[in-house]
């Protein structure tokens, strides 16, 4: 069950990534952002966004279409290395461009496509994903958001929690409740909307980040009504809907290169010391991230060759494994160089780890937590 | 430990319980910090704990002392209580006057005392911004000087440690010390050495609440129509935390036993490196178990977790304290089990 | 609730310290015994064991009437120590001293403490334990092993395993079941019995260890006549009485000390390499021994001061951590000096290495397994 | 990977179960071996895989014989499989003539050649005692040679690793070997990172075994009324052995790529600090999914982790590679994120 593909990357594959390599470290060295560890979720720049609309970078993988450039999984997984390895502001971007455009070209109207696609693909349509409700955790199937039926479309109520970025997206697609609870079955009538953040009885109130900083929300509904056109899919399948959403989402290198900045930097000092025996350390980590990435890109290959079967249990592992991987990084880090972690510092060690240690303990929390994965892991190869 | 002991320690923790709300520990984040609290510890005299009676002092001991600072730890206390009253153990080891009111240290290098001027700059001072004084280590021709200098004399550059804590760079030209004195090699080391033991302190006294917070909300919160605490993987986290906790508290408490033995240079050595393993496990354990409400500013988990990440990295830490065990291993000829039990050359 | 005392120790418990001390080092010099990793549950030695009772050294706190020496819980603290960082060989009257004198000072009658006390405080009667029964695992109340009552005794049916040394040992305490099995009070109708190991009816069959050596055993009993003064305590109050005695046992440096070995001899020849990088980060390991050894300490006090109420998180902590620290010495050791470890090899690095990788395992599953006691500290926190 | 791998794969993995029960692995126990799937091996091809065609091989490559190993591996194949066909490897890349019959190898420092006789001692061959040759690297004036001896010409000294199998110690006293070849420095490395391979081959597959059979029982064995793999606890130990287990297989299948593609130094290194990594994890968490019953003899469990804790320190194994990367990390100027994706100097 675990002979996943290899992939030995084309001369064009690798003649992209350093297209985007050198695209990257230009607007690094003209200033355009800069560097931040975990920056597919704190590095908010819509400009940056609309800048990589533009080179064709988002959607890449969607038909021409709907503005996207039909290139492979592949090259999508080459890019997010890229810009996750040298720290790029993503994070606006982001969700539409991993999730909500996977999930409308296989569930979406023609209308919903026609409409949203292009603009994501330009940069500048932003998306939030409406899941976590106060209380809910991990058990997302206790959600309590309800939408009404009534003429022409939906009447939404209720409240959407640790919505990450929702202050800078234009749209949320929202898990709701459009049937009653039902106490056997509750994954059943729950459906999908997308709710435009702008309409009329939406409030939203940012949730301060224990940094300081600000990068998710509280969203309240308070009779806001969604039209029969912005349903997704179909009534009462939110739940198998999302959680197909949720599955291939979890191997990205988003769930091994969050804290890579600072492993990069991490090194960097220690060869400027000629320091073997704290490059000896810093080996292992080399080898972690090069087995998790065999792992990740192997499920983006069994993903690109439509093999949706395989891939849940894997895809888990990637998550589980690699969040904590990068968590370690910072731990490990400390003990090797002289630290004293501060987020104004000038030296960058310094500053990543301050980045790095605020941010880790969100790592095995957001998208699944580390123990919810353990089950479904266990869950599925004993049932194999 | 001295008699007093109980008496002052349930008198800190009633002060610091009543006074040190998560609005208070807030007050730093906005510019402020806990004046009402350090007035009452003024007025019950916790700044003279440890000082000798002939520099006015009430007679307790550094026990005493290191049991308040682990309880203004425990209680996230924004004020500089620890590095008021370890800038005055510097000056009375020493022998010089102890001083009142505010002050701070710094043990790193930076400073060169010479013709009875003080010049040089110090990364991270703590408290510097709100402190009437700084006592310092100077490098001189007659050696290592502990410096006492009057913080109008300093220019300071504000930065703060992610907990938001001031950590001050402190400039000085030419500054003129209000005393001075000269220590000896040992003397020095012995200062870092109690140094560290206050870092313990607050680290123990974090991790402790860090414990009884979670311990709070895996009670509470329910998951799946059942409280958390009842998975499996809950309690592991549980464990773990009992765990670690139970070992800062009593490597706490032997460090203490320790220093009231005069033999502690070793036992702080093993505390500094055990406690910063715990710290990874604890703030670890207690994040996951909280998940999303723990990363939020509103509860205070970070209060305690986010210092415990600063403090770690802080004075001389794991790697100088294991090059000191290292060294001495391989400097003396000793049996590792007669080390161990403190029975080296003994027959 | 984590305050426990600390020790330091007087003069004259040094003084002992030295004495068990120099006596061993002078036996292993004149090859009474060959040091061994985990030698209080493999060393099996009666000779040595019968010298260790001539020198007063078994039951050393019992009360003098029944051969005991009367000293304290700490003196008894430290001889265990001593035996174990030396690793000498006391697995046959192991737990006769740990656990059955204890028990029979606790609920055993005058008779049985005047016939049992004297002859293990000699080092002449050894005791197994049987708890376990094939498939009942940590479901220690699932016993199905019976004893019926008949006149003047009870008749006892069934079957005990992973009897550490019952081969060699004259008597086992067995819980058994003396009332038919209650589903909804699972720990009721179970007592204890000393069962002569030479009685008819007991058969005892070797487990072989997965090394190919010898110390557990599966023991039957088809009819074994158990006369009545052979019952412990009360019937009915067999679960109780077990109890009292794990939780008491679970926190000794037995938890600790069982590779130490070969911890020692890392640092000895990383001192002779003068290998610094490599001291370091044994200095680690010799930190988290320090921190056991504080805990484990601090609950030998509480219990000599009578204090059993606060002894039962820590006693189980003790265990959970400091068999993981057992584990972990072989798994660090082996990165930091070359080795090949081989059973039979004169490099002592090698051998104890060898010892310890097969021997490690059953070091957080013997005695109560770590998740069990994961389970037994959070709820016992949780409830304080 | 040729095309003939899925074939060849198939036969002998269907030869290995059907041949090589609990029982067969015992036989090392009792001084003896598997002579029998040996002799169905040899029948089938199995040794003339990826022996080029002149010397009279089969024609498949050394990924189809990687794969045969990790099966061997995933069986514990009594018998030296992996060595003999790494002895002809040696023999093949440096140009010598290949054997037939049983060989066993050592890349060991310890042999001398001069005057065209060898002396010296080699500890821990593997199979020496059964073995009718003996291919090794010898230091001579000329460079290291790989030689070829006859092991008539030996005297052993028999031992054994801690999963039973034959390590002996080898002496040559003035031996003639029969034949000899000078090999560079680069290809002494070479033949080092090859049989690494060969070890990873022969672990990946032990542990793909010891997952299934862990994963088995956590299906059979109940407790508390309920089969263990739905304590959450366990799930937890699934989960991780199913990750090591995952990584282990693809950085095994990567080795093989990376070999196919000439360019593979650093997947080794990496491949094996990992893989050692993963041991660790396995091992540990099988033996506690077990409990008592895998820490028996009778339970087949043992025969896999106990291979595991030998291969794991034979042959280059974690700070070897681990050296080897800080050494070309120190050497070269390299971008981190350019060499893990290899493209340095790419532009």
């Amino acid at each position: 069950m675990f002979h996943l593909p290899t992939v030995q990357f084309t001369e064009e594959q690798e003649a992209f990534r350093l297209e985007v390599r050198n695209f990257l470290q230009e607007h690094v060295k003209k200033g355009t952002f800069t560097p931040t560890v975990d920056s597919w979720l704190s590095g908010v720049d819509p400009s940056f966004s609309k800048l990589i609309g533009e080179k064709g970078w988002i959607g890449m993988t969607w038909p021409k279409q709907y503005g996207g450039q039909e290139r492979s999984t592949l090259d999508r997984y080459i890019l997010t290395e890229e810009f996750l390895a040298i720290g790029a502001p993503v994070a606006a971007h982001w969700f539409a461009d991993r999730q909500t455009g996977p999930l409308l070209l296989r569930y979406g109207t023609e209308e919903q496509k026609q409409f949203f696609l292009p603009k994501i693909a330009k940069g500048e349509c932003y998306f939030a994903i409406g899941l976590s409700e106060p209380n809910s955790g991990s058990d997302l199937a206790s959600v309590r958001t309800r939408a009404e039926k009534v003429e022409g479309g939906w009447i939404v109520n209720g409240q959407k929690i640790w919505t990450s970025n929702a202050h800078v997206c234009h749209y949320m697609v929202a898990l709701v409740r459009t049937s009653p609870f039902d106490g056997k079955n509750k994954h059943a009538g729950l459906s999908q909307l997308i709710i435009d953040l702008h309409a009329e009885g939406v409030t939203i109130v940012p949730i301060k980040f224990l940094s300081g900083e600000y990068h998710f929300n509280e969203v309240f509904f308070d009779n806001v009504f969604v039209p029969d056109n912005m349903v997704v899919g179909k009534i009462g399948n939110g739940w198998e809907q999302g959680l197909a959403e949720l599955a291939f989402e979890r191997s990205g290198p988003e769930r091994i290169l969050s804290t890579f900045l600072l492993l990069d930097e991490l090194v960097r000092e220690l060869k400027q010391q000629r320091n073997k025996e704290g490059l000896k350390q810093a080996s292992k980590l080399l080898a972690r991230l090069w087995g998790l990435r065999n792992l990740s890109i192997g499920v983006a290959k069994l993903l690109e060759s439509g093999n949706t079967e395989d891939v849940a249990i894997p895809a888990s592992l990637v998550k589980a494994i690699g969040t904590k991987f990068e968590q370690s990084i910072p731990e490990i880090a400390r003990l090797l160089i002289e630290t004293y972690p501060n987020l104004e510092a000038n030296r960058k060690f310094d500053r990543y780890m301050a980045q790095s240690i605020l941010h880790a303990p969100s790592f095995t929390i957001r998208g699944g937590t580390t123990e919810i994965l353990y089950g479904m892991v266990a869950k599925g190869v004993v049932a194999k | 430990m001295s008699e007093m002991k109980d008496m002052i320690i349930d008198v800190a923790e009633r002060m610091l319980k009543e006074n040190v709300s998560k609005d208070v520990v807030d007050l730093l984040e906005r510019g402020d910090w806990a004046r009402g609290i350090w007035a009452l510890f003024e007025e019950s005299g916790m700044f003279s704990v440890a000082i000798s009676e002939v520099n006015g002092g009430a007679g307790g001991d550094l026990e005493d002392l290191l049991n308040i600072v682990r309880l203004t730890g425990k209680y996230a206390a924004p004020m500089p209580y620890a590095e008021s009253t370890f800038a005055n153990f510097l000056l009375e080891n020493s022998k010089q006057s102890v001083v009142d009111g505010i002050a701070t240290y710094s043990l790193k290098k930076g400073l060169i005392l010479q013709d009875g001027e003080i010049s040089g700059t110090l990364p991270n001072v703590r408290w510097a911004r709100f402190s009437k004084y700084l006592v310092a280590a100077a490098d001189s021709f007659q050696g290592t000087q502990i410096v006492l200098i009057d913080m109008k004399d300093a220019t300071i550059e504000q930065s703060s440690n992610i907990a938001s804590e001031p950590r001050d760079a402190v400039i000085l030209d030419k500054v003129k010390p209000l005393s001075s004195a000269v220590i000896t090699d040992e003397q020095f080391f012995n200062a870092l050495s109690i140094e560290t033991a206050f870092k313990i302190a607050l680290m123990t006294g974090a991790i402790e609440r860090i414990f009884d917070i979670t311990v709070e909300y895996s009670k509470k919160r329910e998951q799946f129509g059942r409280p958390i605490h009842r998975f499996q993987l809950v309690q592991e986290h549980i464990a773990q935390l009992a765990g670690e906790t139970a070992i800062a508290v009593s490597a706490f408490n032997n460090v203490c036993a320790a220093i009231q033995s005069k033999d502690f240079l070793h036992e702080i050595a093993f505390a500094r490196i055990r406690i910063e393993d715990a710290v990874t496990t604890i703030t670890s354990s207690a994040h996951q178990i909280h998940a999303a409400i723990g990363m939020t500013h509103e509860y205070p988990l970070h209060q305690y977790t986010r210092r415990l990440w600063s403090w770690r990295d802080e004075g001389r830490n794991s790697p100088f304290w294991s090059e000191y065990i290292v060294d001495y291993l391989l400097k003396h000829d000793v049996d590792l089990w007669a080390y161990l039990t403190k029975t080296v050359g003994k027959k």
